[in-house]
């Protein structure tokens, strides 16, 4: 998996792409902390999944750690960009999208840690 | 190479088990499975079963330890795939337990839904376990479309 | 598991020998070779390879009779692909002939380039073979990128 | 692998999807036979491999065989229409692309078996 990321404002941006099973959400985990301990000022993960092709459970372990770390520990967002449909199905039957927000931009996206309630 | 009663077509794999032959083990799945006439969608349901049961071998069969995996593919004679993923590790205490949604033994890291993700994606699951001897875990899918009569 | 000495990381793969089954091992053995940097043509060289090597097995180790093929693919310590194609078939007279461009014992259907593919698109061929008792064809093959120093 | 075939005047135009193997290789066989055996007014073929992701020396072996058959009973040209890079480069090994032409669009291999004399 190939990943990227990057800092807007007070929201981090990680943009995943390929597959995120149990390989991969080890390295997905790691690079997510090193961001955010490498600034104080960190609020809200936007989680680009645009080009993610597969998730299973591992994958959804490894996204619900970085959401419980951002809510519990920052009192901030997660978002979820653009997950495909076989993805979308992933999240939705684990759970996650009656915590989290999708959005199908990463202006929209922005927005919704901004208005600072994403959960639907 | 004679194949069991009512098999049409049959591979066996064998691999050790680490994080990076998950992938491998779900995608040649998919290959073999393509050979019956499976959605798109369909495969993609069959790869999560499939790297469900055999991250469990490595994450829990085997506890990261250097295992054997055995995973078994078939084509039944009524165009059903069968796929059986086999580890020679710990075991499960309490199988009927360790199948209900959000049981796990390792929640620091785990969120108990690999069984809930085979059961989602495929049509049945059988798991046969003894504890110190390892786990069987049994998929079967048939294409949606093979079941519609024609 | 234990893997053999240099041996980084390994399948093993059983199937009958038919010709629904070559689409199977070279695209499994494609994704299994991902786990080294190989390009996209490289990964498509290596398939073209290894259909050669596993339709010889189906076409002329087992001719036409439904034999298993034994395939192993392993990722050695210094980061090179080799793949193993093993058939319990008639296996060849003259290995030396059997591999020249254009030579083939059967002229109405095949061309005798399955060899020279092999030849071409990987590194290295080794063939192992004795009549009545089958055929081993082993490719090596690294990722460019690999043989690049940095 | 998937197939189609049609007629435009005197040629036979194959369009092939997917993988040209030793599992295809009969099939593809039988359908270009029975297309010739159906019409006597046949006399070339346009093989459109434009789809084809994969051709090893059975795929080869039977593409040839269509070859000696056109040349050699129908007196016609064979033209290919569209390889990708990868399969270009195992007709070239096979040396099939010394007997036949490559077309980029269809009206070009049209025009190529018109002029009757389509290989370089
Ligand atoms: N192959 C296995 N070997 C040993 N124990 C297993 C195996 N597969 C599953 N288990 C047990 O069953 C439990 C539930 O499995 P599962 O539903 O996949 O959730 P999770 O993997 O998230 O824990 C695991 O926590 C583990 O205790
Ligand atoms: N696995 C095998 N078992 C027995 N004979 C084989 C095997 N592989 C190759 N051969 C022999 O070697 C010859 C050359 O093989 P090859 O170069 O692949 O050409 P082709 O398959 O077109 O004949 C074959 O015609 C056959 O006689």
């Amino acid at each position: 998996m190939r990943m990227e990321a990057r800092r807007v404002r007070d929201s981090l941006i990680v943009r995943l792409n390929g597959e995120l099973d149990l390989e991969s959400a080890g390295p997905f985990r790691t690079l997510v902390q090193e961001e955010l301990d490498g600034s104080g000022r960190i609020r809200h993960l936007i989680l680009d999944l645009r080009g993610v092709r597969f998730v299973d459970s591992s994958g959804v372990g490894a996204i619900l750690g970085r959401y419980r770390e951002i809510r519990t520990r920052r009192d901030g967002q997660m978002v979820i960009l653009g997950p495909r449909p076989p993805v979308r199905r992933v999240l939705e039957l684990a759970g996650l999208l009656r915590l989290v927000a999708v959005a199908d931009t990463q202006q929209q996206a922005l927005a919704l840690v901004k208005e600072g309630n994403p959960a639907p | 190479m004679k194949l069991p009663e009512g098999i049409r077509n049959q591979v066996v794999m064998e691999f050790p088990s680490r994080p990076e032959n998950v992938a491998f083990a779900r995608t040649a799945v998919a290959v073999f499975a393509a050979q019956l006439e499976f959605t798109v969608d369909e495969l993609d349901e069959l790869k999560v079963a499939v790297s469900e049961a055999v991250s469990n071998a490595v994450v829990h069969g085997y506890a990261g330890e250097d295992g054997c995996i055995r995973l078994e593919a078939a084509i039944t004679g009524d165009g059903c795939l069968v796929v059986a993923v086999q580890d020679r590790g710990r075991g499960i205490e309490d199988v009927e337990s360790a199948r209900q949604a959000q049981w796990t033994t390792k929640p620091e890291e785990h969120m108990g839904l690999g069984f809930t993700f085979m059961e989602e994606y495929s049509d049945r699951v059988e798991v046969e376990s003894a504890p110190g001897r390892g786990t069987t875990v049994t998929l079967y899918k048939t294409p949606a479309r093979a079941r519609i009569p024609s």
